[in-house]
Parts: C-alpha cells; structure tokens; sequence
C-alpha cells in the first residue's frame, strides 16, 4: 500500500468518523478552529509558489488602489494557465498589518473582479483560495461600497463562463469570504472554516460577550464535515497528518491534486451548462418549512390557497 | 417537500386574537424621537408612519407597507407557508425556535413578505422585509421567498419592487444562511436574463449580507431618509478601528453622495416614484421575448425543481421545528 | 410650403453654403464657438424634460460618489423608453459651480457606465448629449483614475449590444467628450463643435498664449460642417433660426425628429450588425499617407518588401 | 491607398547619412540629472539607458527598444511607410508639415514603431511608441498603425506589447487626432475577441488621450519606475484648480499604489518580466478557436478592407503633403 494510499484512507477514516453519527464535540470544533487560523498554516501565496512554478501577481482594481489583503494573479501550473485570488492574511506582525489580516475593502473585491475579467476574455479557469476573517469593517470602505463590492464579485462570478473552483483553505467567514466563493465546486480543506460570521463576532452579538466564541463556535459548528453534510461545500480535501501547516509541500500537493480532477470534470462541461449548474447549486440550498395554511375566505373568492389577501377581504 | 397536514397558519391565528394586527400595534402610538411631537397610532398609519412635523420616518411592517405600496387596492400574499426551520439546531442565548416563535407570535410569518400587488396601476411582485421579524435577518425562507419571487417575475413578466430592512444574515441558520447571499444573487440573475427591471428600496437598517448582496444589485436603488446602509455596522466599526464616526455615517443621505443609491425618497412619495419607474420600463406587450428571457424562463422552471428535489437536510429539520410547533400546543 | 419645409430649406442651404467651395473663416468659426458656449443654450436637461415626459434621474457610480457634470438617467418619450446621458454644464454661477463646468471626473464616466449596463439588460437605447470643456483636470480625478475611466466608457459604448446616438449639442471638447461619443450614429447640432482640445487649452499649449484661442479656433476648424465633410458626424441637425438658444421648444422638436429616424434605421439591424458597423466607422478614421519604401536587402532576404528588417541583416 | 513612386523611404535616407544612428546620438552621451554620474553613449546603451548609480530610466528610442525586448535578435518593422499627413493644413507657429519633416529627420518615421518580434523566445506583435517624435502624439499614423498590428495579431494569432510615451492626441490633425482614440480601443477590442493578450507598459510620459484610451486597457499593465502617468498633466491641473501639486503626482509608483497599474518595472527586467507574462499565457497551438476568436478573424479582415476603402480625405491630404515633400528636395 503507497503512503498516499494509506493517508487517503486515513483521511476517508476521519472524515467518515466526522461525518457519522454524533455531531462533532464543541472541544473538537475549537480544535479545528485554531487549525484553520495556525500562524503556520499555507496561505495562498505558499499554495500558488507550489502550484504554479510561473505566476505573476496582478495589482489594482483600475478604480482606487490596490488592497494587499487580496492577492491576484495569472499562473501556469500542471493544468494550464489559471487566474488565482485569494485572502492573504500576513504571516508575521508587519505582514498582517499590511494585509490587513486578511480582511479586504472595495478595492480587494474590484481587483478580484477585474482579473475575473481577464480570466473571462482569455478563457482561464479561475481558481480562489479563501482564508479571511471577515471583510473590514472601517468608515472608508463603506464609504466606497463594501457591500456592493461583495454583491457584485459574487453577481461576477455567477455569470463566467470559465470553469470555477474555491477553496476553503483556512477561516471562511462573512459575506467577505463568500464574496470570492460563489464557484462552480467549492472545496474545503479539511481542518478548515466555513461560518456565517468569525466566533468571536458571533459571540459578541448573539452572547452579547466576544469571550463566548467557544460556544458560538459550537453552535455555528463551521467545520468541513458538517459544510460538506450540508451541501455547502462538495469536496472536503484531506491535509497532511496534524495539519497542512506540517507539511506545505504535501498540503500543496494534495490539494493541486483534486483542483485537477475537479478541473477536469468541469472542463468537459459547456460554458452555458456551468453557469446552469452553479446558479442550480445556490439555488438550492436552504432549510425551511412548508406549513399548510387554510383560508377558507381566500379559496372561496378563487385566490390560490396558498395564499393569503390583504385587508380586500372579510378574512383580515 | 411534505405539507403537514395543520389546516390554520400561525400568522393567522395570530390575526384572529389580536385583530387587527398588524395594523394597530400599542407601540405605534408614540412621540417623536427627533421632535418629540406626539402621534395616535392613526395618525401615525394615515401619514405612512411618517412624522408630519420633522419627516422623521418610523419602522413601518410589511404588512403595512404592502397596503401603502397599493394605494389600498387588493394585493395577494405569496407563500405565506414557508417558515423558518432550525437546522443547526442553534441555541444560543435561548433557542432559535423559541425566538421564531416569539417573532411569529408578534405577527409577522417571516422577516420578507412576498406578494403581488399593483403600484400605480402596475403589476409586480413586491419582496417586502420586516426589520421586527429578528431584525429583518435573512435565513433560508428569505432566500427562497426572494428566489420564488423573482421565478414568478419571469414567469409571469413582472417587474420586481423590493425593500429591504435588515441587521444581514440569520447566524442562527450559520452558514447556510451565509449562502442565501448567493442564491438571491442568483434570483437577481433570473431577473437580468429576463430583461425585468428590479427597484429596490432601502430602509432603515439594511446592513450586513443583504447590503451585500440582492440589496446592492437593484436597477433603480432608493433609500428612505435617515436609513442607516452598511455592511458593518457603526458600533462594529468603532469596536474594531476605534474611528469615532459622525451621525451621517452610512445614512441614506451619505450613500447618495457616495454614489451607492439613486436618491433618497420620503416614504409618502415611494409609490408614485415605483410607479413612474415601472411606467418608464413597461414594455409593450404582445413583443417577442428575447433569446435570452426564453433561457431565464427555462432557468427559473429548473431552479424552482432543483429546490423542491433538495434536502433530507430540510426533512429533518421539518420533522424538528414542528414538534417545537406540537410542543406550542397548536 | 409648411414653416418646418422651409427652416428645413433654410438649412440645406446654410450647411451647403458652409459645406461648399472654401472654408470658413476664422471669424464665422469663432462665431460658432461663441454659440455652441452660449449660455442660454439648451443643456441635456432642456432636452430631456421636452423630449422624454416621464424621465427618472439616476445618481451615482456604485463606487465612490455622484457627478452632477453628468445627468443620466430613464426616460420615455415618442420612441419607447430610453437611456439618456449628456454632459450638464449649469446655467447660472451656483449651478455652473456645482456642476463643475460640465467637466466630469472618473465618477462621472462611471456613472455614465453603470446606467449604459442598465441599458444593456433592459435592452433600451442609448442616447449621449455632449457638451462639454473636456474632462475635469483635478489631481483627485487623476487619483481615481481618469484616464481608464474615459478609455472603459469608450469600450463600453463600443460593446453596447443596444443601439446608440450620440448627439454633440454644444462643444465637444477632448477626450472627455469623446468618452460619450462611441455610438452608431454621431450627430452635430448646426452650431455645436467637435474638437480635440478647447480653443483656450490649444493656444496654450500651441501658440503658448491662451488669448490666441480665436487662431487655435480657426485651425482647429471644429465646426459641424467640417466634422461631417471628415465623416466623424453623420448628421447635422438644424437649429431653430439664430440658433438653438433662441427656442428651446423648436430646438428639441428638430432633434427629436432626428433622433426618432435614425432610431428607427438603427432598430433594423441586428445587435452583432450594429456593433461591426460602429468599430468599422471608428476603424476607419484617420488621415495618412503611404510612401513607397525600397528594401532590395529586405526583399532578396524575402522579407515583405513593405518591411524593414533591424540590424540583423546588412541593411542596417 | 496609392503608393506614390518613391523608392526609398525617408528614414532609410536618414540612417544611411548618420550611420548607426538612431543607435548613437550626441544626445546619449551625458549626466544623470539625478545622481550627476556622467556615462558614455555606450555604457548607457548597454545599460538599456538607465543610470547604473541611481536607477533613473532616460528615455529610449522605439527602434533601440525593440532591440532590448528582443534581447539583440531579429525583429521585423511593419508598415513603415505609413506617414503623416496634413488633413485640417494646420499651422500653429510653424507649419504640421514641417514639424513632421524635422522629426522625421530626427530619425523616426513616426511615434509609433511597429514590429514583429520574438520576446522570451515567444513570437509577438511590439508597437512603440516614440516620445522624440513631436511628442509621442498621436494622430492618424499612430491609429492606424496600431489597429493594424491589432489586425495582424489576430491573423496569426500573436500576442500584443505596447509600450507608450506620449503627450496625447496629435492637435495639429485637430479632432481627427482624437478619433484615434476611439479607433484604437476598436482595435482592442479585436484582441478581445480574439483571446489575445495585450501587455501594456507606460513609459515617460503616458498622458492625454493616449492614456485615456488604449494605454488605460491592457491586460497586464506595467509602468517604468518614475513614468509620469496622468490624463491631464500637473501644469494644467496646477493652472487650473491652483493645487500645489507633489513631485509624486501621477508617477508611476502612486499610480501603483492608485490601483491603476499591475507594478513598477525597471526597464532592464521588462524583457523578462514580459517573456513571463506571455509564457503563462501561452495557448497550446491546434486549438480549436473559439467562436469568438473567428469572428474576431472576420472582424480584423473587414476592419482592414474598410479602411482601405475610405477616404477622399485622405487622398486630399496625400497629394498635399507629397507637395511638402517634393518641395523638401526628396
Ligand atoms: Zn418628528
Ligand atoms: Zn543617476
């Protein structure tokens, strides 16, 4: 047996042990929070120097600045030329600051756009690499449309015609990080993040005390098994023993490895098929209810059951 | 998806016991927070809850809003069957289906009121929030009212209104309330194929992910005076980069000059400014549908199918929230 | 013979007699630019409001702010609803003031952009109005990136699936004009001029005298008739007799007229026609000479004898 | 258009006489105006003319760039025998025609040098721009020229490098100079359609309508340190707001840091660095075009043959200008 066979066994052991029966502990999702925010975790700048031997990195958004949070760029590995985007959060003190912890403005957002443009005039597959607490939360970048930024790099990449792949890599959290996620296949690495807000934000609001992250952590139970359970993410992708931050080079590794299959799969399906497929994939995921609602009033005067009328009727 | 077999909606009862709510609540009658001027709750509902004095513009429900939308002509709600299910089975400080409850219980069914309405003589569909239903947050009944709402545009060849009144994503539904960001983007695109204008409307406060995401993508964007529009929040923003930030931060009226809306509208002239944008963008009818709305109308189709074939996911949780329903005692 | 029949006449005749034999004199030219400028003249506005009787003013970029140098926004009048944007100069000081001189900034174009995308779902035509000094030279304009915002507009414009007319109603100076003006069908009023570069800013520049305006004018020779002998206008639209400031009304009726036919012909043909016929009327303007160039080294080398080879070979 | 009889090209004429100019000008041999360290003509040739003590980028010739991005092998001029002509018979202090002839005998043949060259070992179509000739404007030529490589990229499938210096639209062809805009992002446009890619890099100076049309659209976009980038220059600006401008303004690392440029590039790595960029981008040949991509074909085809087609305008001029020639004893 070849040590990637053993590991991938490995891995399918633990993703299935996740997967199965009792949901994960809150100790085991904290574990799995710090994983993904390990200082020595590979940040997409580690995954594209092993990916793609040439690439060059791109700047601006043509409209403001440039925002280091949000690296792009075109390179060529094993699979052809790629445009590549991902969070980059800066790995010691002078680089976080820089990179603003990973955390874009506009300006992150519209860079992504405009290589996404580029991507979709040079037909390159367009690969992202997620990792972010959260867009930033300062005065200057709502006041150039951080909201908006985020809803068009989403409407932007629903519409390429390129093949798309996102990966999960680290903390997926907010519409900051959902901003660069809205892809063809979404993958997640497996000790990685993908939560509707950081723990510590959710904390801060539900709890009312930033120190509960823990427990919202628990609640929000953001992990890889439960956001592949949930339809939300469609490959979990296993990471070296203890972690990708062990080991770059097989985290790298294994991750190209499965960017090529799905790249694969997607290249054989036409541009018009995809845009299907992604905008069916959104489209569907949700969990609500279907309660029945009798009005007798309404079904009388013809109105579909339903529904229900407004003040017109005897019923309101 | 499994209707089980209940005869009488929530909302409904509701409406028997406290009628007629929504129209008449005890808070409604109050002073004015910026002229202290006082106003019975009749008053307040004639002038569109709109202080007469200094223009301040109160929270107004959905309800409500439908009926100023139309001038008082018949409108037919839409889906009012769809409720929040619990499927992370979120406590934090107390249930998400307790919560729910509450908020049902206070009158609403869910934080977007779909229906279809005429405004100014014009058909649409109108995809109203109400802030009072959990802060307006969007989980999966949103998204997918949102979504059901734009496939009945295309189907049907109406434009669609919407207002927005939001503090962003459900947390309680995690992530999977995060995607409801991208499934209305993608209702918005059904709309975009179609060629069918979308207005939306933005009060106070539209914030977090649905600025983020349908919020931002109107064709014609206004917001009400003194609606606060933002991703992050004020308080959010201080906390994190300990800016002081001035009273104009992130209201309509700074939006519009930073370019992210049309205009800033009063609420007593909303309906007639829709209805002369949807009289500008009515088309003829009886005219050849582009190639491209014939691929919105098939995308809608498929997309309302790919919704009901989705998830043991939801048949859990249906299963889940109506034993908490059993448990109310209805 | 009807009044219109014969102000129809009356203009045949002036743009023969401007069009015929030598061309103007310095003098009627500077006459021309003092009525394109003339401050009662009719701005987008004054059209708009005659033109389309329901019309929604739009505001803003999406991105960093409002321009008031530029008005667009929906309106619908005899040919169904449209897209009108135009370049607003402001009448008196305060106005003039706020307006900036109908010298837009990169918010300006982008607005224009944002409403041309609106246009492009809604399937509606475009119609431009341009009148204006040119792009507004301000450090901050240059900081957000002018120079793009004018280069995107044209591509914009030029990529439009709709079809466009643009209309120079006043003067039409630089590229800031320009930047409006990549439509199907390019129309003149009688007086308005077209021109690469103010009178003022040329004689600056040229003459290195900004009070030789009057002979930078009567090079430059950016009257109607001169830009419709060069093929950059189609169309020349008569003014009311005077000039267009002396009846709004007639001044709009007349442009309207033009407008409705040329929209009709344009509505014929198909989005892919239209848009192969507007780059090959931008394709095919320009002024040049060829000369024979002799390469006996290049030729017996076999290279094309309309080449030059560099040092390589003994020609060098 | 017709070729009039004349069997040796201006600038040859001129390289023969100055011989191995535009190679070795008395101009190249001087003092930095930054650091004062003196060089001779050829170290500043070898040193791609950039000051080997302070890093400052002296401006460089089209021809003398072709020779650096080729690293020293062959390239190939195209369509040097397309020449200004005089269509508005524009005089400003001097005569169009005879500002034309002495830059002319400068040794250029106009502000756009186009040529096919290998870069990094992969085939491309360069177009150069020249400041030394009147200013790097841009008139008809400069148009012309650039939608034909553009053409020519398209035929056989080549990508394209610009590099720009310019002072902007040519005023002396009045607004037929800025209708070169527009046709240059037609020309663009072209490469668009055909999936090919455009690498742009600004040089000193890249203003007015040149970077208000094609230099503002590449797909890569470079900028050499100190380059002043700007539509409207500081002097305008400064005369016109009575801002008091910064040193910094425009330059080519604020435009960096603007957002408007992919990054700085010493001059002595451009070769490289563009080598690179066309490497990742390299398609596989025998690849079917897309749609897209033969429409392109078609598009450049009939772009051509329309501009063949044209203009009375242009023969005026021809016969115009050859006068001026003719009078010039050639
Ligand atoms: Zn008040
Ligand atoms: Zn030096």
């Amino acid at each position: 047996m070849s040590v990637a066979a053993r590991r991938g066994g490995q891995f399918v052991r633990r993703l299935a042990h996740r997967l199965g029966g009792s949901p994960e502990t809150g100790s085991a999702i904290w574990e799995t929070i710090q994983l993904a925010r390990h200082q020595d975790r590979p940040y997409p700048l580690d995954y594209i120097s092993r990916l793609f031997p040439d690439f060059e990195e791109l700047h601006g958004d043509r409209l403001y600045g440039d925002d280091p949070a949000i690296v792009a760029g075109i390179g060529r590995g094993a699979d052809g030329p790629m445009v590549v985007i991902g969070h980059q959060k800066g790995r010691d003190t002078a680089e976080r600051t820089y990179r603003n912890f990973g955390m874009p403005g506009p300006e992150g957002y519209r860079k992504a756009m405009r290589v996404m443009a580029l991507a979709e005039k040079m037909d390159l597959p367009v690969i992202t690499l997620i990792d972010t607490p959260g867009a930033f939360p300062g005065s200057g970048a709502e006041e150039r449309g951080q909201g908006g930024a985020i809803a068009r790099s989403m409407q932007t990449m629903l519409r390429l015609r390129v093949p798309s792949i996102a990966v999960v890599i680290g903390e997926g959290s907010s519409g900051g990080a959902l901003a660069l996620g809205v892809t063809d296949r979404v993958m997640m690495l497996e000790n990685s993040t993908y939560s509707v807000i950081s723990p510590e934000g959710g904390a801060a609001i539900l709890w009312r005390d930033a120190a509960k992250a823990k427990d919202a952590a628990t609640a929000f139970q953001p992990t890889a098994a439960n956001c592949y359970r949930w339809g939300i993410a469609d490959v979990v992708v296993p990471e070296p023993a203890g972690g990708a931050h062990r080991d770059h080079d097989e985290a790298a590794r294994l991750l190209g490895g499965y960017i090529s299959r799905a790249m694969r799969e997607l290249q054989a399906l036409s541009p018009a098929d995809r845009r299907r497929q992604r905008r069916d994939r959104y489209r569907r995921i949700g969990a609500y209810r279907e309660v029945a609602v009798a009005d007798p009033t309404a079904m009388a005067s013809g109105v579909d059951p339903a529904s229900t009328a407004n003040g017109a009727g005897p019923a309101a | 998806m499994s209707k089980r077999p209940i005869t009488v909606s929530v909302d409904r009862l509701l409406r028997k016991r406290d009628a007629p709510a929504p129209r008449k609540l005890p808070a409604d009658e109050r002073s004015c927070p910026k002229c202290q001027t006082h106003w019975t709750s009749d008053e307040m509902r004639r002038n569109m809850r709109v202080c007469a004095s200094c223009g301040h513009h109160f929270p107004a429900g959905a309800r409500e809003r439908l009926d100023q939308l139309s001038g008082g002509a018949p409108w037919v709600e839409l889906w009012p069957e769809l409720r929040a299910s619990d499927p992370l089975q979120f406590v934090d400080l107390e249930p998400y289906p307790d919560r729910v409850e509450k908020a049902e219980a206070a009158g609403s069914n869910e934080a977007l009121v779909v229906a279809e309405i005429p405004i100014g003589g014009h058909d649409c569909i109108a995809a109203i929030m109400d802030f009072s239903f959990l802060g307006g947050s969007m989980g999966s009944v949103v998204g997918e009212k949102l979504a059901r709402a734009c496939d009945r545009c295309v189907e049907r060849n109406l434009p669609l209104v919407v207002i927005t009144a939001s503090g962003g994503a459900r947390m309680q539904e995690g992530v999977i309330a995060l995607m409801q960001m991208a499934k209305t983007v993608v209702a918005f695109d059904l709309m975009y194929d179609a060629e069918l204008p979308v207005i939306v409307v933005l009060v106070h406060p539209t914030t977090g992910g649905v600025w983020a995401s349908f919020a931002s993508l109107g064709d014609v964007t206004y917001a009400e005076p003194g609606a606060l529009i933002a991703f992050s929040g004020p308080r959010v923003i201080e906390q994190t980069t300990r800016e002081k930030l001035p009273p104009e931060f992130g209201r309509a009226e700074t939006q519009l000059a930073n370019g992210q809306v049309d205009d800033v509208v009063d609420r007593r002239e909303l309906p007639a400014r829709i209805g002369k944008v949807l009289g500008i963008l009515d088309r003829p009818s009886g005219m050849d549908p582009a190639p491209a709305v014939t691929m919105a109308r098939a995308g809608a189709e498929r997309a309302a199918n790919a919704a009901r074939t989705l998830p043991d996911l939801s048949r859990r949780v249906v299963s889940k929230v109506l034993r908490s329903d059993e448990k109310g005692g209805r």
